[in-house]
C-alpha cells in the first residue's frame, strides 16, 4: 500500500449526519481509515448532527447494528488528532466535550473556512 | 485538468447520479481527464446491469457503462458497500455462493483506497452527495 | 386520534415542527430513529418540546435512544416504550401518520 | 387487529427497513395479523437475494424471507419501482431479457394497486419512511 | 379492478417533497392514480417543499426525466379534486395560486390537523 | 479559494445556512438540483440571499431551474450556468466541498 505513493495530501472529513439513521456516518469512518492506511494529513470535522457521531455511550446492539463509535477511540493510533467539533452545532444540541468520547478541539464556524481552505481536498459525508 | 467523482446517491431516487453523470459527460467535453467514477453508500446501485426502465426513459448504469466504453473510463463501485447492498460481479458471486451476479459492464469492484487514492491524485474531487 | 411518527432529527428537519403544528390536542407523538434526538432535554428546542408535552402525549423509542447514547438524558414528560409498546399504541390512536 | 406495513428506505443505508422489520416481529407476537409489507421506492431493494453483508452483521433481505416463511407473509415488491432499480424475478428476467435475476425468496412482484388494496383493508397501514 | 372491492375509503396523500431531486413525488403520485382506480375517496395536500410539486412551467427535459407535473392536471378527469396547499408553506417560499398548475384550496397548518382526522388512513410521501 | 455545492432546498436543510456561516468571503457557491430554489427571489430568505451575495459569487445550475419551473424567479445577482460552466466554475476555483 505504501510503494510509489503519491505525496501525502491534507484531506479534511466533513461530517455533517447523525449515526444509525443513515449508514453515511459509519461510511465516512472507514474512509478516514482508509487515508490514514494511505498515510494522509488528516482532519475530522463534525458539523450539525454530525457532532452526535461522537456522543458517549451509543449502543446499538438492540437496533441490531454494530457500535462503530468504538472506532472512533482507535483513531489516535492510527495518527488521526486533528479533530474539531463546530461550537454551535454543540451549543444547540446541548453537547459539552466532556459527553464526547474523544478528544475534540471546539471550532467557529468562523474559524472553519480558513480550516477548509488549507485543506488539499474536502470529502464531505 | 485531472478530475474524479464520487457518487453516493441511488439512480433514480436521488437526483446526484444524474447530475453526476451531465457533469462527467462536459468535462470530457472540455478535453479534461477524468481520472476515476467512485460509487459508494446508494451511489453503487448506479452499477446494476438489470436496472429496466420504462425504454422512453434514461437508464443511467447503461448510460455510465457506454460512456465508459466511449472514453476508456474507470467505474468503481466500493466493494464492502456493494456487496452488503446486492452488487455482485462474477467473482464476488461465486466466492459468495450467490445465485447470480448483476454488475453492469465497465464498472470493477474495489476497495475504498480506490476513493483515497482518487482524492490524492486528482486536481479536484467532486462529491456527489445523496 | 392520529398517532404521529417523526423519524428525523429536529435540528436538520422539518419533521417536528410541521407535525406539532398540525396535530390535533390530544394526539400523540412517537420519535423513532434519528427522530429520538428531539426527545433530548436542555437543547435549543427544549422550550417547544415543553408546549408540545401540554397538549400531547410523546413517546420514545428506547432501543434508538439506547443505540446513540442519550437514554438517560430525555426530557422528563416523555415516555419511553420498546417496539411492542410501538406496537400498542399503534392500536390505541385511531391511525398512523409518518413524517420522515 | 390487521396491520400493513409501506417500507420506502433501502436496506443498509436507511434504518426505517429495521425498524419495520423489529415492528413487524412485534406486532406478529402480539398475535396481530400482518396483511401485506409493501415496499417502494428505494425499499424495493430489501428484495435482494445478493446482499451480502459482513457474517456477524445482520442480513435484512434474509430476515424478511425467514418471517415471511415463519408466518406466511405478503412481501411485495413495486413492480415498476422495483423494474427500474434492477429487482428482477425469473419472469421478469427473461420477459426484458436481462442476464440474471435477484429476487429473495418470499418476496414478489406486483403492481401498486397492492399498497391500495392493503391500505383499504387493513385497520393500520403504517409508512416506514426513508 | 372494481369486482368485490371493499367500500371505498377516504385517503389523504401528503406530499413533503420538492419534485426532481427525489423520485418519491413522482412516485406519490402513481399511488394517487392507482388509488383513484381503486375508486377511493382521495385528498392530496401539499406542504413544505411538497408545493413546488404543483409549479407551473416545470421542464425537466436537460435533466433527462418525464415532467409528472402534466399528471396533475388530468387528476380532475380521475374524480380528484379535493387538493389542498398548506398556507404557511406557499408564503415562505413566495408561491401564490396563479403559479399552480391545477385549482387548489389554501389551508392552515391548525385546519389540517382536523382533515387529517376526518380520513381512514394517511399515506405520506 | 473554494467552490460550495449545495443541493438541497433551504427550507427543509441547513445546507445553505451551513454552507454560508462557513464560506470565507469570496468563495463561490453553486446552487444545484433541489439547491435551486435557494435562488428564488422573494421568499423569506431573501435577507440572506441578498447578504450572501455581498460576500461570494452565486451561481445556479440552468437546467435544474427549467425542470423546477423557477428560471424566470431568480432572484437578481445570481448567475446561471450550464453543465459546461459547472466544470468551468470547479476549474477556477481551487477546490470544491459539497452540502447535501
Amino acid at each position: 500500500m505504501t510503494e510509489q505513493q503519491p505525496d501525502p495530501k491534507k484531506i479534511l472529513f466533513l461530517n455533517r449526519r447523525a449515526p444509525y439513521g443513515s449508514s453515511l456516518p459509519r461510511e465516512a469512518l472507514d474512509a478516514v481509515l482508509m487515508a490514514s492506511a494511505f498515510g494522509q494529513e488528516i482532519t475530522l470535522v463534525f458539523l450539525e448532527d454530525g457532532v452526535f457521531q461522537l456522543k458517549k455511550q451509543q449502543d446499538p446492539s438492540n437496533i441490531e447494528m454494530k457500535n462503530f463509535s468504538k472506532t472512533f477511540g482507535a483513531l489516535a493510533l492510527y495518527g488521526v488528532e486533528s479533530v474539531y467539533v463546530e461550537q454551535r452545532s454543540m451549543e444547540k444540541r446541548g453537547l459539552t466535550l466532556d459527553q464526547l468520547l474523544i478528544p475534540a478541539k471546539i471550532i467557529q464556524s468562523s474559524e472553519l473556512g480558513a480550516l477548509l481552505e488549507e485543506q488539499d481536498q474536502v470529502l464531505s459525508f | 485538468m485531472i478530475f474524479s467523482l464520487a457518487i453516493y446517491g441511488a439512480p433514480f431516487s436521488s437526483q446526484s447520479s444524474d447530475t453526476a453523470y451531465q457533469f462527467a459527460c462536459a468535462l470530457l467535453e472540455q478535453g479534461h481527464s477524468l481520472h476515476r467514477v467512485f460509487f459508494y453508500h446508494d451511489g453503487v446501485y448506479n452499477g446494476s446491469t438489470l436496472a429496466t426502465p420504462p425504454q422512453d426513459e434514461r437508464n443511467i448504469p447503461a448510460s455510465w457503462s457506454q460512456l465508459a466504453e466511449q472514453h476508456g473510463l474507470d467505474l468503481v463501485i466500493c466493494v464492502a458497500a456493494g456487496l452488503r447492498r446486492g452488487m455482485l460481479d462474477a467473482t464476488e458471486s461465486d466466492r459468495w455462493e450467490k445465485p447470480s451476479h448483476n454488475l453492469e459492464q465497465g464498472f470493477t469492484l474495489s476497495g475504498l483506497g480506490q476513493l483515497i487514492e482518487a482524492t490524492m491524485v486528482s486536481d479536484r474531487m467532486i462529491t456527489f452527495g445523496n | 386520534m392520529i398517532l404521529h411518527t417523526v423519524n428525523r432529527s429536529p435540528f436538520g428537519s422539518d419533521c417536528l415542527q410541521s407535525c406539532l403544528d398540525i396535530a390535533t390536542i390530544d394526539s400523540g407523538v412517537i420519535l423513532i430513529e434519528d427522530g429520538v434526538y428531539c426527545a433530548l432535554a436542555n437543547t435549543e428546542l427544549t422550550e417547544l418540546i415543553s408546549t408540545a408535552l401540554t397538549r400531547h402525549k410523546i413517546y420514545v423509542l428506547s432501543p434508538d435512544l439506547q443505540a446513540r447514547g442519550i437514554a438517560d438524558a430525555v426530557a422528563e414528560g416523555i415516555e419511553a416504550v420498546d417496539y411492542a409498546g410501538f406496537v400498542e399504541l399503534c392500536t390505541q390512536f385511531d391511525k398512523v401518520v409518518s413524517w420522515y
